[in-house]
């Protein structure tokens, strides 16, 4: 994958904040990243982190009383998401960005067929006729691997499996060829066989449409299989960013590298006990002004209280969050 | 005729065109004979018709007959057993065949026929037959003597039936006659043209009716259903009816209507009497049914003369008069208020006397023995449940009596029924006017016609209501006087007039001013309310009050 | 969230909580201070002013607002704010008892309906029966039957109060009973109520501690309608001839006989028709405010 | 779901058999006698005479089991007969009312259109007022429209249609004269002026219950658009990019619909009947006016069909409601 | 473990669970979801039998069904040598405080309306006689045991994250002191780093109360942690039963073959060099399970006689159990069922 190549998606210092009645919570704060065609970016990070609202920010689907996007420019296509009007907006969701959201049970209308809401989007940005998009969904049912395709498309979610209702809002977001899949969990709610099965299709629609794609999970496991590049997040912000393989050989940020001991294996050696990072999440009413990993870190020192660490580059297109320098076991020296 | 027109300005028949009448309370059905509400008799005047009627002041007017009959004229045989009808040559039908004696006869027929549940059975009662003289005359023998022979074939409530038309309709069959009794052929003014019970009534002119120039009215609709301010704002303030029936309204609202000028509200006075009945005997709970507000129990206090005269004169008739009927009403001491011959003249009871009421009860015993704001003796309290049907104007002068009576230092405790259930005679509910389970009750009472006899047989000793005959009766108070009785006997002997009117007067005055067994409050007139511009209207306490529907017309602007 | 010192906190009355989410909630304070000021008004009236709402003075009846009558007086010169007084009283106590007799009703049944499969049937074809019967007859049965009992038990008044209180009751709580039996059903197939079986909870403590708490905002909803129905149908029996001794005044009743002299005499609607409304709308925002509060989900936030 | 509705329609025929029979036992026990109306001065004999031409004397169970046979064959041969123009009823007794002399049925047919039209009318357009209000102000949650609808439904719903009808008749039939106050039944809608007429006369009626349901209904609305408008599925339909209008005139409110389109099923039965107090007080004379006139008289033949026929209706609806929840909501499957 | 056989403390013996299917007007029953469907299995006491499958084959019907949370189709369960099958209201009453459960779903799980205090107090409302005081004093012990705050005991449920939550769960199973919990999906909804601490909390308690554990799982590699002996299910019976090293070193049953290839590895490396079995087709019906052995229209090495005869569960090895027609002597196979009219 060519480094210099032009990003799709280029976000830089995104900002989003809720209000609510017992203060602001600052779900997002300052998140840059791009992300570059036909590439698959992991993300990860644990529950909470600010994950989802990332990226639902980026094409304006927090909602929006309660969220406030506080600055930031997400730039697609030479626009700026965050200042397009709401007309612009709808032309781009859906036919340029496809978005699978977390929980496939609620995700669906219960009391529209599937067959009508796969057409929808097709309807709308294709302007293709009923039949056309009848037809056009039933290919597309059939490309994320549901049998008996045409017949499906006027049952009702709740005539789904889980896995099978997230391989149709899999193939909801597919539905106009976008050039940008942004995939929440997508497999999270489902068991390891089925799981399996949409590893394998994402994997080859990947290859037949070359579209790029985010991947949030937390399951590292599904990262090492498919990611290219990942992004690692805490308290909402990107705490670390590298390769795949460079993440899993050598992680920089003292989070990163707990949450790969805590994960348990198949293979490989049974260790007696888990290690678990020890502590809270962080909440996140305050304004970020120190490292939002400090109370569970065993590198804490003063500076990590005094000011919140911007990212390091610490090797070839890998950089990380964090004053303490692993290789040296030293504070970083900025 | 005798009808007044005075300022009708004749013409052709129908030249009015469209005539609105609205009655609160919708009719029913058209057949007299099947119904008791005085709604169904009116909206039926406006088509069937009696031998006579009786006018606005109580006179007999012949309509069907020729002349009214009497001794004099020799329509009444001499031994007071039969009286003899002649109808007029020309009336006919609305289907134009002639009126003649077979339908007087079958009307009698009709009303008595076994499992015909005929409401005016009673002015039916003693005739032995009804003998077809010839085509036009027909002659009603009685079983015994009757000093008045009325009661059949006069006034809206037994009008004659076309025999022809009602001829499958005797006994059970009557309610199976639904065509009939909504479209009875008559020989009145007009013709139903659609009948929707309980809701509107459509009628037109009467093509066959004997007068070439009435009626004026080309159509009628009888409107019915709604309230009696509904009904008297619908004629008095929007014009959108020319006549209203009824309105039993407070005077300060019905003055507000006609300050909208649309239309005016007419009264006249019959023998309508608003009373308080006293109970003579005991309603107590506690006592078994079988003699509970039966003479087996005489009450407490209310069977001591002096306990009800100073409750009657605690209260200001004036007052009640004033608020509840302004001039639809005037004060009373009488049962028997009209006509003049029968009407006693009692007016003690006029002027409030509240501390000759006091004096009276503190003579007869009763004292405020501990202090409780109510009079007592040997531990009776004089408390009262006082009871009437359900009616603004009712609980208005129940609130107004129980404050009065509170300051003889009398207690009460108001109830109001439902008047379905007060005056519906069930002997399953304890709320019934009959059963009297209570300590005095007021409503209103009067009778039709013109002679009160029946009337004040009513309060015969036995008559009243008690468990053996199912509570009925008429005896209301349980009232039981020897004197009395005798009277009422010595009465229904008597054929002069004169001598009539005496006896009724001195019965009367025992119910009232002697035992206060009664207490009259008002006699109440009618209050209807007829559009400025309809004209002819002439208030008929006696009869059906559209009388003389034939007779209205439109005054021209 | 992070608490770190380790203080045990002692036990707290949950009331508390839902006083201190309560008073957070503008519109609900609002209502229920002037529910209190009614309420207050409708108790401490009497004492503040003395007039006998049954006092009858005939010399000024129809009168205005004036210094003596501030509210004017009655066809029978009643003084209109006593009369106001007094009908408060009757017409918040029947609105409020009726109320909770029918939420009590129709809570058991679409509890016991909800809950237990085998009573489902029968408790919804009761239900269905309910709605079935005609009001006005059932009315003049129940009246019937029990009305001199109570009144030799209890004496006139609270024996028509109770009567009227139970007529009300029965005959609205229909409506209640199918929501809650709704939810129940929903509620049934959560997995804390499994939780609570597997610890051997029976079933009348499930009831309790896990299922009714958690109908609670349906049943509010409920309560607020509730209180203004009832209040309007007693207007309609006294109407009827089946409430209340007719010189005793409720809002409902005043502002039926007011009807009759609304050209005449406005302001004589007007009183009882703010007071009721005023009523139901302050209880329309408890309720809302009460639901909030009672849902710790919410109330978190 | 059909054979839900079967077996829910099989079901309802024992519990209608019981409905009635606990009607007709209530109406036996109640007080009042269809001689009210009989003027005090009738002696009793006449009217015990009367009552027996009722059929009063004879005993419970025997009329209750005429009623029956009346209502479920007579009744319904009668109405084969008045369409096929076949004589099979010929000669047997139809349920007939004590009141008017005549068959109940006939009645309630003359009464069904003033009923369905401003009745029934005003529950359709106080729902068509209360839907969009409803969803406006849960869509603008706590906005000033939001403060006001609350506002004004819950005065709406406090205020009694007694008051409401009297006082709209004083303002616009007496004072401003623009409607008139008493409904003509009789009228006949041929032309373009008759047809204003009608307009004329039902807008005060309509409205003021229109105004009475909306509140309760907008209600229910607004609380079911406000637990959908939170959902997972609204935002899924936003990521398609599809208006506004379309995720909540189409997603949001199918959802919402289905709590509310059984409340309004469940709200018919009662229009039918409940709308006793503004017939009155605008002279309509529908089925619910015939209902209380029937029960002032006594008139139980009619009391007992009038109410069974509720009941029906209530049953009925209540079997609607069940079923378009099914139908509106896919998830219910009730076999 | 597995061979210091201590004493059974559960035996559950062909245990079946139908679920009725009723249908057509007169709802007449047309059929059963046979969600459990013939499962027979021993837990010794102190170990931790681990159950993994597929969501809907029954796991947690089986768990609850253990706990006779459901009335039972047919079959034994024996719990500390008491017959709860078919035991009636009160006998269960007081089998309940010897075993517990801790559910899938931690904020479903825990009543809305109810503070920590009283949600973790309710069993000991229920079966203990306590003084306020004692019960106040218990609920704190039990929340130091799970590692929860003090502190928090006026909360409720939804103020806490999900391992917090459910570490209620595991408090309020604790509080009567039972012997046997089953844990049933306890991690499922669970975060990783969170899952870590709950399965230590699980297992740190196990060593101090002595506890024997049913650990319902669909996450293999949590299962290989925490379980001493694992069960395969499929389809409302179990496939394989085997000790954990020896089930994940040596799959038999081709189903645990695939489960157990599906598995991603956390390590890029390994990840690309896995060998995997993708399985195809979704899990049949349980209202309508295949002809013959329930695996068949998915089994990768699928024969003839599997569309035919239900392969028996048996123990190939000792303490290893497999119910596969490839580990069954083909011969009895054919013989019983020719000797059965099929
Ligand atoms: N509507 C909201 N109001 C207030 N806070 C919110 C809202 N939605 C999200 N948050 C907060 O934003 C933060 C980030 O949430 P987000 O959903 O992005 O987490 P996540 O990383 O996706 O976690 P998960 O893995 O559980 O999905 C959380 O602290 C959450 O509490
Ligand atoms: N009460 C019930 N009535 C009918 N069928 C049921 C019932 N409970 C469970 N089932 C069915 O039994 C089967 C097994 O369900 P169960 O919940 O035991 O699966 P599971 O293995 O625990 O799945 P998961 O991993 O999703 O929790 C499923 O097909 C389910 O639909
Ligand atoms: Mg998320
Ligand atoms: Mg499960």
């Amino acid at each position: 994958m060519p480094d210099g190549a032009q990003p799709v998606l280029d976000v830089r210092d995104l900002k989003t904040v809720f209000r609510t009645r017992s203060g602001e919570v600052h779900a997002v704060n300052s998140v840059s990243f791009d992300l570059r065609p036909g590439e698959l970016l992991g993300v990860v990070g644990e529950s909470g982190s600010g994950k989802s609202v990332t990226m639902m920010s980026l094409i304006g689907l927090v909602p929006m009383p309660p969220a406030e996007m506080r600055g930031g420019e997400v730039l697609f296509g030479g626009q700026d998401l965050l200042r397009a009007g709401p007309a612009a907006m709808r032309a781009i969701r859906g036919k340029r960005i496809g978005f699978v959201f977390q929980d496939p049970m609620t995700s669906l209308n219960p009391v529209f067929t599937v067959g009508y809401q796969l057409c929808e989007p097709l309807r709308r940005h294709m302007g293709l006729s009923k039949a056309a998009a009848r037809k056009r969904a039933a290919e597309l049912l059939d490309l994320v691997g549901i049998p008996d395709a045409a017949r499906r498309l006027s049952d009702y979610p709740h005539q789904f499996s889980g896995g099978m209702r997230q391989r149709v809002m899999i193939a909801m977001a597919l539905a106009c060829d976008p050039e940008v899949l942004i995939a929440d969990e997508p497999t999270t709610a489902l068991d390891v066989t089925i799981q399996a099965q949409i590893l394998e299709l994402v994997k080859d629609l990947r290859q037949k449409l070359g579209m790029a794609i985010i991947w949030i999970t937390h399951d590292l496991g599904v990262i090492a299989g498919i990611a290219d590049r990942v992004l690692v997040m805490y308290g909402g912000q990107i705490v670390e960013h590298a390769p795949v393989r460079e993440l899993f050989a050598n992680p920089q940020h003292p989070y990163t590298r707990a949450l790969l001991k805590t994960v348990p294996s198949v293979r490989g050696d049974r260790a007696p006990r888990l290690r678990v990072i020890e502590g809270q999440p962080p909440i996140l009413t305050a304004a970020p002004d120190a490292c939002p990993f400090r109370f569970r870190c065993g590198h804490r020192f003063d500076r990590c209280d005094a000011e919140n660490p911007p990212r390091f580059p610490t090797g070839p297109a890998h950089d990380a969050a964090c004053f303490w320098d692993p290789a040296t076991d030293a504070p970083r020296n900025a | 005729q005798t009808e007044g027109d005075a300022g009708n300005p004749g013409g052709e028949r129908g030249r009015d065109g469209q005539l609105n009448i609205i009655y609160w309370q919708a009719p029913s059905i058209m057949n007299p004979y099947l119904t008791g509400g005085t709604k169904d008799y009116e909206a039926a005047s406006l088509v069937l018709e009696p031998l006579g009627r009786f006018d606005p002041e109580g006179n007999l007017v012949p309509y069907l007959a020729e002349e009214i009959p009497t001794v004099e004229n020799g329509g009444v045989s001499e031994d007071l057993t039969s009286i003899t009808w002649k109808i007029k040559d020309d009336v006919e039908w609305s289907d134009g065949t002639p009126v003649t004696s077979e339908d007087v006869r079958f009307t009698w027929e009709y009303c008595t026929a076994e499992g015909g549940g005929c409401a005016q059975a009673a002015k039916f009662d003693g005739i032995e037959d009804v003998e077809i003289v010839d085509e036009k005359t027909a002659t009603v023998h009685f079983d015994t003597p009757k000093p008045y022979p009325y009661a059949a074939f006069m006034g809206g409530q037994s009008p004659i039936l076309q025999a022809a038309q009602f001829a499958d309709c005797l006994g059970p069959r009557a309610p199976e006659c639904t065509e009939a009794n909504f479209n009875p052929i008559g020989t009145g003014p007009f013709v139903v043209t659609d009948f929707r019970p309980n809701d509107v009534i459509q009628l037109e002119a009467n093509d066959n009716f004997r007068d070439p120039e009435k009626p004026a009215f080309q159509t009628v609709t009888l409107k019915g259903g709604g309230d009696a301010a509904a009904a008297g704002r619908a004629v008095m303030e929007t014009g959108e009816f020319d006549y209203a029936w009824n309105l039993q309204l407070a005077p300060e609202v019905l003055d507000q209507m006609a300050a909208g000028g649309q239309g005016e509200p007419i009264s006249a006075f019959g023998t309508l009497v608003e009373r308080i009945e006293m109970n003579l005997t005991n309603p107590d709970p506690s006592l078994p049914p079988e003699t509970r507000a039966t003479r087996a129990e005489p009450h407490p206090f209310l069977s001591e003369q002096p306990v009800r005269q100073a409750l009657s004169m605690a209260i200001d008739r004036q007052i009640l008069t004033e608020i509840g009927y302004g001039v639809a009403g005037r004060p009373t001491c009488n049962l028997v208020p009209a006509p003049a011959n029968y009407a006693a003249d009692n007016t003690d009871c006029l002027t409030q006397d509240i501390e000759g009421a006091k004096a009276m009860l503190e003579e007869a015993g009763w004292t405020d023995t501990n202090g409780n704001g109510t009079r007592d003796k040997d531990g009776v309290e004089l408390t009262m449940l006082f009871q009437s049907s359900t009616n603004a104007v009712r609980q208005d002068f129940q609130a107004l009596i129980k404050d009065w009576w509170r300051q003889i230092g009398v207690d009460a405790e108001l109830r109001n029924v439902d008047s379905s259930v007060f005056f519906g005679g069930d002997p399953g509910s304890p709320d019934t006017f009959q059963k009297f389970y209570a300590d005095a009750e007021m409503y209103a009472n009067n009778f039709d016609g013109t002679d009160p006899q029946a009337y004040l047989s009513m309060y015969r000793c036995d008559n009243e209501p008690r468990p053996e005959t199912q509570w009925q009766g008429e005896n209301i108070n349980r009232f039981c006087d020897e004197e009395y009785d005798a009277l009422l006997d010595e009465l229904s002997q008597t054929a002069d007039l004169e001598e009539r009117g005496r006896i009724a007067k001195e019965l009367n005055t025992i119910l009232t001013a002697d035992t206060y067994t009664i207490v009259p409050l008002v006699d109440r007139g009618r209050v209807s309310a007829r559009a400025m511009d309809l004209g002819g209207v002439e208030l008929n306490t006696w009869d059906s009050e559209l009388w003389n529907a034939a007779d209205w017309y439109r005054i021209a602007e | 969230m992070a608490v770190e010192g380790g203080t045990p906190a002692p036990p707290r009355s949950q009331w508390w909580d839902v006083w201190d989410q309560f008073k957070t909630h503008k519109g609900a304070m609002a209502g229920a201070f002037v529910f209190l000021v009614i309420l207050l008004g409708v108790i401490l009236g009497p004492w503040l002013w003395s007039i006998d709402p049954q006092a009858i003075d005939i010399r000024a009846r129809n009168s205005g607002p004036t210094l003596a009558h501030p509210f004017g007086t009655d066809q029978l010169g009643r003084d209109t704010l006593a009369r106001m007084i007094a009908g408060g009283q009757t017409s918040m106590a029947v609105g409020i008892t009726a109320m909770l007799l029918s939420l009590v009703v129709g809570t058991a049944v679409g509890v016991l309906a909800g809950y237990f499969r085998r009573l489902d049937g029968i408790l919804m074809r009761l239900t269905d029966l309910f709605l079935a019967l005609p009001l006005l007859p059932l009315l003049l049965v129940i009246i019937l039957l029990f009305r001199d009992r109570l009144r030799a038990v209890f004496g006139p008044e609270t024996g028509i109060f109770l009567l009227i209180v139970f007529v009300i009751g029965i005959t609205s709580w229909m409506q209640t009973a199918r929501i809650v039996r709704g939810d129940v059903l929903a509620i049934k197939e959560r997995e804390f109520v499994l939780a609570a079986k597997s610890i051997g909870t029976p079933a009348h403590r499930m009831i309790f501690r896990h299922i009714l708490p958690n109908v609670l905002s349906p049943i509010m909803v409920s309560a607020t309608l509730g209180i203004a129905t009832a209040i309007i149908t007693e207007s309609a029996l006294s109407f009827l001839g089946l409430g209340f001794p007719s010189d005793y005044p409720t809002w409902g009743r005043l502002l039926y006989d007011a009807t009759d002299y609304l050209q005449q005499y406005p302001e004589r609607v007007i009183w009882p028709g703010i007071a009721i409304s005023l009523t139901v709308l302050s209880v329309n925002y408890i309720g809302d405010g009460l639901r909030d509060a009672l849902d710790p989900r919410i109330r978190g936030r | 779901m059909l054979n839900y509705t079967i077996r829910r329609l099989l079901i309802s025929i024992p519990t209608l058999l019981f409905i009635s029979l606990a009607i007709f036992l209530l109406l036996e026990l109640a007080p009042g006698d269809p001689m009210a109306q009989v003027p005090l001065t009738v002696p009793p004999e006449v009217k015990q005479a009367m009552r027996e031409a009722l059929g009063l004397g004879e005993p419970v169970h025997i009329r209750f089991w005429k009623w029956i046979v009346q209502f479920f064959w007579t009744e319904p041969l009668h109405l084969f007969d008045s369409w096929f123009g076949t004589a099979w009823a010929e000669g047997q007794q139809r349920v007939i009312s004590w009141q008017t002399r005549s068959p109940v049925m006939e009645i309630v047919a003359q009464r069904m259109p003033q009923t369905l039209w401003v009745v029934g009318l005003s529950y359709i357009i106080g729902t068509l007022i209360a839907l969009p209000i409803g969803i406006i102000s849960a869509y603008r949650q706590y906005s000033i429209f939001d403060q006001i609808g609350t506002f004004v439904s819950m005065v709406g719903f406090s205020v009694p249609t007694f008051f409401t009808g009297v006082l709209l008749i004083v303002i616009f039939s007496v004072k401003l004269g623009w409607f008139p106050s008493i409904y003509d039944t009789t009228l006949v809608v041929n032309d373009w002026s008759s047809f204003v007429l009608q307009l004329k006369q039902m807008v005060m009626p309509v409205f003021v219950l229109a105004l009475y349901n909306a509140a309760q209904i907008s209600r229910f609305m607004r609380a079911s658009m406000l637990d959908n408008l939170n959902q997972d599925y609204v935002r899924t339909a936003r990521a398609k990019g599809l208006t506004e209008r379309v995720v909540v005139l189409l997603h949001v409110l199918r959802n919402s619909m289905i709590p509310v389109v059984t409340v309004i099923a469940l709200g018919v039965p009662t229009v039918f009947g409940g709308a006793i107090i503004t017939e009155q007080v605008f002279k309509v004379n529908g089925l619910g006016q015939l209902l209380i006139t029937a029960i002032q008289a006594n008139d139980l033949p009619m009391v007992q069909s009038l109410t069974f026929i509720f009941a029906v209706l209530i049953v009925l609806f209540n079997l609607i409601a069940d079923v378009l929840y099914g139908l509106l909501d896919p998830r219910i499957r009730y076999d | 473990m597995s061979d210091a056989r201590a004493a059974k403390l559960v035996q559950v013996r062909d245990l079946k669970m139908h679920f009725p299917i009723h249908a057509g007007v007169l709802r007449t029953r047309v059929g059963e979801v046979k969600a459990v469907d013939g499962v027979s299995f021993d837990i010794y006491e102190g170990e931790t039998l681990g159950l993994v499958g597929e969501s809907g084959c029954g796991k947690s019907t089986c768990g609850r069904a253990v706990l006779r949370l459901y009335d039972l189709t047919s079959g034994s369960v024996r719990i500390d040598g008491t017959e709860i099958g078919d035991a009636g209201p009160q006998r269960l009453r007081r089998m309940r405080r010897v075993m517990q459960m801790v559910f899938q779903d931690p904020q479903a799980s825990l009543n809305p309306r109810m503070t920590v205090a009283g949600i973790i107090g309710e069993p000991l409302v229920e079966h203990m006689k306590m003084s306020r005081k004692d019960r106040q004093e218990r609920i704190y012990q039990l929340m130091d045991a799970v590692g929860l705050n003090r502190a928090f005991a006026n909360r409720y449920p939804h103020e806490f994250s999900g391992g917090q939550r459910q570490r209620i769960g595991i408090a309020r199973a604790l509080a009567l002191n039972p012997k046997f919990i089953i844990c049933d999906e306890p991690i499922a909804a669970l975060d990783v780093s969170i899952q870590a601490q709950v399965v230590n909390l699980l297992e740190d308690l196990q060593e101090e109360f002595g506890l024997t554990y049913l650990f319902i799982s669909h996450d293999l590699s949590m299962v290989r942690h925490i379980a001493d002996r694992v069960a395969v299910m499929y389809l409302g019976k179990i496939a394989e039963l085997a000790p954990r090293d020896a089930i994940y070193a040596e799959p038999l049953h081709p189903y645990t073959q695939a489960l157990l290839s599906a598995v991603p590895e956390p390590d890029p490396v390994l990840h690309d060099t896995q060998q995997r079995t993708v399985l195809k087709g979704d899990v049949p019906s349980p209202a309508k399970p295949p002809e013959g052995c329930n695996f068949c229209t998915r089994c990768p090495r699928v024969m003839d006689v599997c569309h035919r005869i239900d392969p028996e569960y048996r123990e190939v090895a000792p303490g290893r159990y497999v119910a596969c027609h490839l580990y069954n002597d083909a011969q009895t196979a054919e013989q019983t069922a020719a000797a059965m009219p099929a």
